[in-house]
């Protein structure tokens, strides 16, 4: 077994127990733990996979701050010591029994597929998914170039730049924050009468 | 080549079949929030299992990196309404949120 | 230009009302309650419409040189009624005006009747010769719909113009009857004594004069615009807004609960029909690409596509022409021929049945047959003269009239259906008749089985017989009508006849006018010495006449459909039956009520004049009988494989339906049975009605089963309570139900189950007996429990529906996908 | 090729790109102008349902100059924009006109009815606008990625917007249950994307039945290969996620309890616009997938899947809506059923696109699409008609229940009969646009008839709903015509000369225009329609 693999089926059975994990915790703060735990070895397993820079953005943006604001979403809500609200055992068991045939019925699918083989790194030194070191490519597509794809083949630039995306979420992002900050402030006037 | 994309895929489909069966469990709003993390967490290692091993190439990780963005503020909107029924109901239960049915 | 002339006249006539309508519901709105300008406006424009009418009738026939009217072999048969037209009086009498013209040309008879190709050469828009003389083109075009044209076109050949006249005419008389009936609402505060608060108080509101007026014109705006639609597509516009227009009138009084059940009741029925209707369109549309019935033709007056009728031929037997190999039916092989552009298509035989079946569905709706026929009855609960208008002789005869309209598209097997459909009408109707007391309700049942004798008519082949009794029923019933009106404004809004009796005394017009129209539909009629071609009868002998004359010769050629003859001369006895019954009970014996007869009164001028002026043309306006003008003007344009009858095709399923030299073959015997039926049926009415000598109470006694049966109209309000509203009803909650329940039910049945089986452990430790009744115990809690969540925990279900959902669509995808 | 070519030629796209997106950018423009009126305090002086006005009519007037200057050219013309992110046709450019003109409506109602108070009308605007970009994005999008983008755009702020009402508790329930179930159905829908996109090896839309083709050619074709099986599953997962927005039974479940939390002016904008963003997306999404040699079979039994779902749809909404008594939900069961007609039409282009004579039926082929388009803009008038019906008047009686509606006839003549119309219409009856959509749909189901018998089925279900839907209509229009009205009733003295009254005869003409003019509509829509039908198939 090469290290590679070995680390692989390390994370990736620390991934899959955690999140498992989450399903079976009564409380939510172990919930949040286990949730810490499977979305950082996700983010190992980004790393293994090549993709040095999801993998940086898992732990900042996801670890470092979705989780976070989970957790001040348990703070806030947390009314009491006692609260626990659990799940009936059944409703777990039915949920697996649904979630294993959808497992199965995906792998039915996936398991006998011929994947297309990646096109190799083009000569330009500009590393792919598949190769690694993907920081620079992945900035220059977020300008909407994409040297990994279209310096190689003599033609004209035919593959997706990210530009668009990239300024649009930003608009996207604004308006979220302005619903969520909206949502959670209280109201400065008194509520009109509740109908 | 090491640890092959099947079994990428097979950590993505647990993650994605754990997350859904969180949501469709857990009675805590921020735990049902929870689960929805990990189904797009799912999604965003099959994404990458592809960018290394087929030819969808960088698009792949530049997918599950807008993927990562757009979780993240979906769950600040999920957030806040969740603490939005808490304020009105006083409760994070999912299964009080009953007046409407029918 | 001939055509473009009666386009304008009949524009005018069918846009009049429209104006008028929108001039009397706004200037009602916010004009004075006690005007009655409402009314004149609306009369004005519903009389200068009839006008328009009667001289595009009288264009068309100059135009033709009335030629429809001089049949050689049938040329001496007008004499007779010459005496008639003096007595007449009226220059609106649209077929005794032509008499004059047709004798005078007497003489000029070697054109064929069929073939009027001087005309046709002048017009561009009007049909190839070998047809009948049609002017069709388009009024506005509204929208083109990838290969569809969607337009407002007209059609006008003689059945367009005879039913402009027949309606503008009798809406005229009507909306003058109605100046007078619906005087009561020329107020500012109306007490409806019918319609009660929650209180037990009467509702009491403004009157709504002028409200009526401005439904009655809308209503003729929509129903001259069905008759002069020029595609099927405009028909079914048309068609829905009469149903909206009668949806608006018979729900006029609508603070009475039963007005509004009966008007949501007419308008749900008559979009049960739609449905067919829908479908059948489809089907044209699909497959013939076009829903006008005449050419179309492009701006450079080239013709560009063929009609709908012209692209269904039929051969020298009368039959589609089929396809041998394929079965398949040929479409538009005429269209080929003129434009080669369009390549030859075919339509597979039962899809032509389908759209048949499907438009006359719309017609089995509108035209209240078997099984749509309850809401005929329940319309009753409009103002009298609605029913007079749109529920005898206007409205339900769109059905009728579509029918008609559309027959060079049905094929045998459709036209049987129809036979059958009216067949079933018509004697289900009147045996209900019988029992009724409601004098309106007789009334409304008859004309279903008018109605259905008029369906019959068409569905035996008799186009002509059909489309007559359609005109003549019009009048004698509309007549009927008013008089009943008449009636029930004289005694106070009374309708129940055992209340009445000795009523000619009070108000003679009415009485004897109503006699008119009872014998006319009883269809009695005295034989004259020669032949029977010189019969003197009202208007309702002779197409009843026709009818059953069809009919008998139709089931002589088909011998195994014998009902479609027994049925219909049976019911003409029981008709003749009920109708007397109504007049004896009503106004004849003694009063029954001296309340009701002391308070009672003749009607006011203005309702008894239009009762007269109607009583003449339901005596006489079908003189002559099929070779009268009247017949011979409706048939001047009959479709061209009617009149030579179809021939059986060995193989295919078809039926030999007889020409005119058939019915023609038979006619002195079925007059002569349909008379002996009336008079018999007349006689029994008399006898039990009209004399004392039987005691009516002691045989209804006798036969209180059957009479339970008739006065509950063949259960068929139960009946289609059971099978359509509950199921529908419980379909609704189910639904709902399971977006509650059955979702949830699974996953908590299953939890249930996981439940009990997770609390086996601690069960197993306490003795077998406790632990029997524990299970118990606990199962029913979980039982209520589960209920209990069944009614708090959706959010997590509805998750739970996606992944079900997912895999459940991946299953059926899986199992369905062929290979 | 040099690295700077690659900057060149990024440059010249960008630029031309960019007026092509005018309309997104100037609704972006006016979120952010919002904002910073906001910090400046200028709102105060210049209310936020004022910039939002102009904003929308400035969107609106771009819109209208960009289909302008396409309808312009006899060709049709299709650009790539943003390096083939987005498409730029008469369909985007349709779709944008039509979101942007019911966005301006929305803005008008909602500023009539005050929904959103002063202080808080510049946060609704910024939803409203920000969920109208991503409706945009999904109508125009040419990427998996955009399409991801453009659904999520459109749900997050929609979330919020449901949920606007903060002080109320069925409120806060309705949102806490769509931001759930959304979620959901993204997680879904993004997997889909996934496999998709992992099996074919890109996320360009344009390429995707030319990949499907290349990975079906080694197989049968049929789902023994695993390649098409898998891609058919990722397709399924990606129109569950379509069909969550659609409302289409079984994933309608968050719709009835959305609606009835939510305030009527945002019911409205969720039924309207947000399902044409979706169906403008699905229209895309399936034409790029049709037309690869060797999965057309597949194709039709998606296209007959489609017409399976839209039946039971219909009927469930039809029939569920029976025995509400609460408006806005017997409207959202109501919507649930109009987006099972409204999908019949894409079922009808599947089988159509598909079928083996497909070249001879491009004339059908456009006719579903249009029959789509045309009864979504009818659909606008007539659905937002009856939502602002509802409004108005729970600004007076504050209640949305069938009950409070009792004999308003009497008060208001005019929301009543705008009502009628509307509900006419939605049951499609003539002369009112409801009925020329309906026939338009059915009438090309029936075409895809032919191809297969199935959608004989389809059309007839649909002819047999717009039978059931009278019922709970009907219902209605009595409660408001015929009862009287109770004594203890809040009055609704709602003039004729006001502009709560011209808004909604605005509405209602629009509705009867469209029945009784339709080639006002039916050009337009044809010309979008063309537009897409006739994207490049291998």
């Amino acid at each position: 077994m090469s290290g590679e693999n070995f680390l692989f089926s390390v994370f990736a059975i620390l991934t899959c127990v955690s999140a498992l994990a989450v399903v079976l915790s009564q409380t939510v703060v172990r919930m949040a733990f286990w949730l810490v735990i499977s979305l950082g070895s996700t983010a190992a397993l980004f790393f293994l996979a090549n993709a040095d820079f999801v993998g940086a953005a898992q732990l900042l943006i996801y670890v470092g701050g979705t989780l976070v604001l989970l957790v001040f979403g348990v703070m806030l809500t947390a009314s009491g010591p006692y609260m626990k609200i659990g799940t009936s055992a059944g409703e777990t068991v039915v949920a697996g029994l649904l979630g294993l045939l959808f497992l199965f019925v995906v792998f039915a699918c996936i398991g006998g597929v011929e994947w297309r083989k990646p096109v190799t790194g083009s000569a330009d030194n500009i590393a792919t998914g598949a190769v690694g070191n993907t920081l620079r490519p992945l900035g220059l597509s977020f300008l909407g170039v994409r040297p990994d794809a279209d310096l190689a083949n003599g033609k004209p630039p035919e593959a997706s730049g990210y530009l668009l995306p990239f300024e649009i979420v930003s608009v996207h992002l604004l308006v979220v924050l302005i619903g969520a900050s909206y949502l959670a402030r209280a109201k400065r006037r008194a509520a009109p009468v509740g109908q | 080549m090491a640890a092959g994309l099947n079994a990428y895929l097979l950590v993505g489909a647990v993650l994605f079949v754990c997350g859904v069966i969180c949501m469709a469990t857990k009675r805590n709003g921020i735990g049902v929030l929870m689960g929805v993390e990990l189904v797009l967490n799912g999604a965003n290692v099959n994404f990458v299992a592809f960018s290394r091993y087929t030819d969808l190439g960088l698009d792949g990780q530049i997918f599950s990196l807008f993927v990562i963005v757009l979780a993240a503020a979906e769950a600040a909107v999920a957030l806040a309404i969740a603490l939005n029924f808490y304020n009105n109901h006083l409760t994070i239960d999912v299964d009080r949120a009953n007046k409407l049915k029918g | 230009m001939v055509g473009e002339t009666l386009r304008n006249l009949l524009m005018i006539a069918w846009l009049l009302p429209l104006v008028g309508f929108a001039v009397e519901i706004f200037g009602g709105f916010w004009g004075s309650r006690q005007s009655r300008a409402a009314a004149w406006i609306a009369v004005g424009c519903i009389a200068t419409g009839f006008v328009c009418s009667f001289s595009a009738l009288m264009i068309w026939g100059n135009a033709n040189h009335w030629s429809v009217m001089h049949k050689a072999e049938h040329g001496a048969s007008h004499e007779s009624h010459d005496g008639h037209q003096g007595e007449k009086g009226h220059e609106e009498h649209a077929p005794a005006g032509h008499e004059a013209p047709a004798e005078k040309h007497g003489s000029v008879s070697s054109e064929s009747q069929y073939k009027l190709t001087a005309l046709a050469a002048e017009e561009a828009n009007t049909a190839h010769a070998a047809g009948p003389t049609v002017y069709s083109g388009t009024l506005y075009y509204l929208a083109r719909f990838g290969s569809l044209d969607l337009s407002l076109d007209y059609y006008i050949d003689s059945l367009t113009l005879v039913m402009f006249t027949m309606v503008t005419f009798i809406a005229t008389c009507i909306h003058l009857f109605a100046m007078g009936y619906m005087s009561e609402e020329l107020t500012e505060e109306y007490v409806d004594h019918h319609a009660h608060l929650s209180n037990g108080h009467h509702v009491h509101r403004p009157g709504r004069f002028y409200r009526f007026f401005a439904f009655l014109s809308l209503f003729c705006f929509s129903m001259l615009g069905l008759v002069l639609a020029g595609n099927i597509f405009q028909v079914f516009i048309f068609w829905e807004l009469v149903g909206i227009c009668s949806f608006l009138l018979i729900g006029f009084y609508t603070e009475r609960k039963s007005a509004s059940n009966a008007a949501n009741k007419a308008f749900i029925m008559n979009r049960v029909g739609d449905f067919g209707f829908l479908i059948g369109l489809m089907v044209l549309w699909t497959f013939f690409g076009t829903f006008r019935f005449g050419e179309t033709v492009n701006d450079k007056g080239e013709v560009v596509q063929a009609g709908l009728f012209q692209l269904l031929q039929r051969d020298d037997t009368g039959n589609v022409i089929r396809d041998v190999e394929t079965g398949e039916v040929s479409v538009g092989a005429a269209d080929a021929a003129m434009n080669p552009g369009n390549a030859r298509k075919t339509i597979p035989y039962f899809l032509l049945v389908v759209a048949g079946l499907g438009v006359f569905a719309g017609c089995v709706g509108k035209s209240a047959q078997f099984p749509l026929q309850t809401w005929l009855p329940d319309a009753m609960e409009g103002p009298t003269p609605v029913s007079a208008l749109v529920h005898s002789a206007t409205m339900v005869a769109a059905g009728v009239y579509l029918v008609g309209r559309f027959y060079p598209m049905f094929v045998q097997e459709v036209l049987l259906t129809i036979a059958y459909v009216g067949c079933i009408t018509l004697f289900m109707a009147a045996t209900i008749a019988i029992v009724a007391t409601d004098i309106k309700k007789v009334l409304a049942y008859s004309t279903i089985s008018q109605l259905g004798y008029m369906m019959l008519g068409l569905g035996v082949f008799g186009w002509g017989a059909g489309l007559f009794h359609l005109v003549t029923h019009a009048f004698f019933k509309s007549l009927m009508f008013l008089c009943s009106g008449s009636v029930i404004y004289g005694c106070h809004h009374e309708q129940e006849m055992p209340k009445m009796g000795g009523l000619w005394r009070k108000m003679p017009i009415t009485a004897f006018t109503m006699l008119v129209g009872v014998i006319a539909i009883s269809g009695l009629a005295i034989p004259g010495l020669i032949s029977l071609s010189s019969v003197f009868a009202f208007s309702g002998f002779f197409s009843k006449d026709a009818v059953v004359a069809t009919s008998l010769a139709f089931v002589k050629a088909n011998p195994s459909h014998f009902l479609l003859f027994l049925m219909p001369l049976l019911t003409a006895g029981i008709t003749a039956f009920y109708m007397f019954r109504l007049w004896f009970y009503t106004f004849a014996g003694k009063p029954r009520d001296m309340h009701v007869y002391d308070h009672c009164h003749e009607s006011p001028l203005i309702m008894t004049v239009p009762l007269l002026v109607l009583s003449v043309l339901a005596a006489f306006c079908a003189v002559g009988g099929e070779q009268g003008p009247l017949f011979l003007l409706i048939t001047g344009d009959q479709p061209s494989h009617v009149s030579h009858g179809v021939a059986a095709v060995a193989g295919a399923s078809t039926l030999t339906l007889p020409g005119h030299d058939a019915v023609h073959a038979v006619h002195a015997e079925a007059g002569t049975y349909a008379l002996i039926a009336a008079a018999s049926g007349t006689l029994i009415a008399w006898l039990l009605y009209g004399t004392t000598m039987v005691n009516v109470a002691e045989m209804k006694r006798q036969l209180s089963g059957l009479h339970g049966f008739l006065v509950n109209k063949w259960h068929f309000d139960e009946l289609y309570d059971a099978l359509f509203m509950k199921p529908a009803h419980i379909i609704g909650k189910f639904c709902t139900w399971i977006d509650r329940t059955i979702f949830d039910g699974i996953i908590h049945g299953s939890a249930k189950v996981m439940i009990a089986v997770s609390k086996w452990d601690r069960l197993f430790d306490e003795s077998v007996v406790d632990g029997f009744v524990n299970l118990l115990g606990s199962s029913t809690f979980a039982v209520g429990r589960s209920l209990r969540v069944v009614q708090t925990g959706r959010l997590r279900q509805y998750v739970m529906f996606i992944v079900v959902g997912v895999v459940a669509l991946f299953a059926i995808l899986f199992t369905t996908f062929p290979g | 090729m040099l690295f700077t070519d690659l900057i060149n030629s990024l440059i010249t796209d960008t630029t031309q790109s960019i007026p092509r997106f005018g309309v997104e950018l100037c609704l972006s423009a006016t979120i952010v102008l919002m904002l910073l009126m906001r910090l400046s305090g200028l709102d105060r002086l210049i209310p936020a349902c004022l910039t939002a006005t102009v904003g929308a009519l400035v969107a609106t007037f771009l819109a209208y100059k960009q289909f302008d200057a396409l309808h312009a050219k006899d060709a049709v013309v299709t650009t790539h924009i943003f390096t083939g992110l987005l498409v730029h046709d008469s369909f985007t450019v349709f779709f944008r006109g039509f979101l942007a003109l019911f966005l301006l409506l929305t803005v008008a109602l909602t500023s009539l009815t005050g929904i959103p108070d002063e202080e808080d009308s510049p946060d609704f605007y910024s939803l409203l606008f920000g969920a109208t970009i991503g409706m945009m994005l999904m109508a125009s999008a040419n990427n998996l990625l955009m399409l991801f983008i453009g659904v999520e755009m459109t749900s997050v702020p929609s979330y919020a917007m449901v949920g606007f009402l903060k002080g109320r508790k069925v409120s806060s329930e309705a949102a806490l249950k769509y931001v759930v179930y959304g979620a959901g159905a993204a997680g879904v829908m993004l997997y889909g994307i996934s496999l998709v996109g992992g099996v074919l090896g890109t996320t360009d839309m344009s390429m995707l039945s030319q990949r499907l083709a290349e990975a079906a050619a080694g197989g049968s074709g049929g789902l023994k290969d695993p390649e098409v099986r898998t891609v058919a599953l990722g397709t399924m997962l990606v129109m569950v996620g379509l069909a969550f927005k659609l409302s289409l039974v079984p994933f309608h479940f968050w719709c009835p309890d959305a609606f009835e939390g939510a305030s009527a002016e945002v019911a409205g904008f969720l039924s309207v616009a947000s399902k044409a963003g979706a169906f403008g997306l699905l229209v895309r999404f399936c034409l790029a997938l049709s037309g690869a040699k060797g999965t057309e079979s597949l194709m039709i039994s998606f296209g007959l899947g489609l017409g399976f779902i839209a039946c039971i749809t219909t009927t469930f909404g039809n029939l569920a809506a029976y025995t509400q008594t609460n408006l806005k939900r017997l409207l959202a069961y109501s919507t649930i059923a109009h987006a099972g007609y409204m999908v019949m039409a894409v079922a009808a282009l599947l089988v159509l696109k598909n079928s083996p004579q497909a070249a001879t039926l491009t004339e059908n082929i456009n006719q579903s699409i249009e029959g789509l388009l045309y009864y979504l803009v009818v659909y606008l008038f007539m659905n937002l008609g009856a939502f602002a019906v509802i409004a108005i008047a729970r600004n007076y009686t504050f209640s949305e229940e069938v009950d409070s509606f009792k004999g308003l006839i009497s008060q208001s003549p005019t929301l009543c009969i705008v009502m009628l119309i509307c509900m006419f219409s939605l049951v499609g009856m003539p002369p009112f646009g409801g009925f020329v959509g309906k026939l338009f749909i059915f009438a090309s189901a029936f075409k895809a008839g032919e191809v297969h018998g199935f959608m004989y089925v389809v059309v007839a279900f649909g002819a047999l709903n717009t039978v059931f839907s009278l019922v709970y209509y009907i219902r209605v229009l009595r409660t408001m015509f015929l009862e009287a009205r109770p004594a203890d009733a809040r009055p609704v003295p709602v003039r004729l000369a006001s502009w709560e009254s011209a808004f909604v005869v605005t509405l209602a003409v629009f509705v009867l225009l469209l029945g009784v003019l339709p080639h006002m509509m039916s050009q337009t829509a044809n010309d979008a329609a063309q537009a897409i039908a006739q994207l490049p198939t291998p």
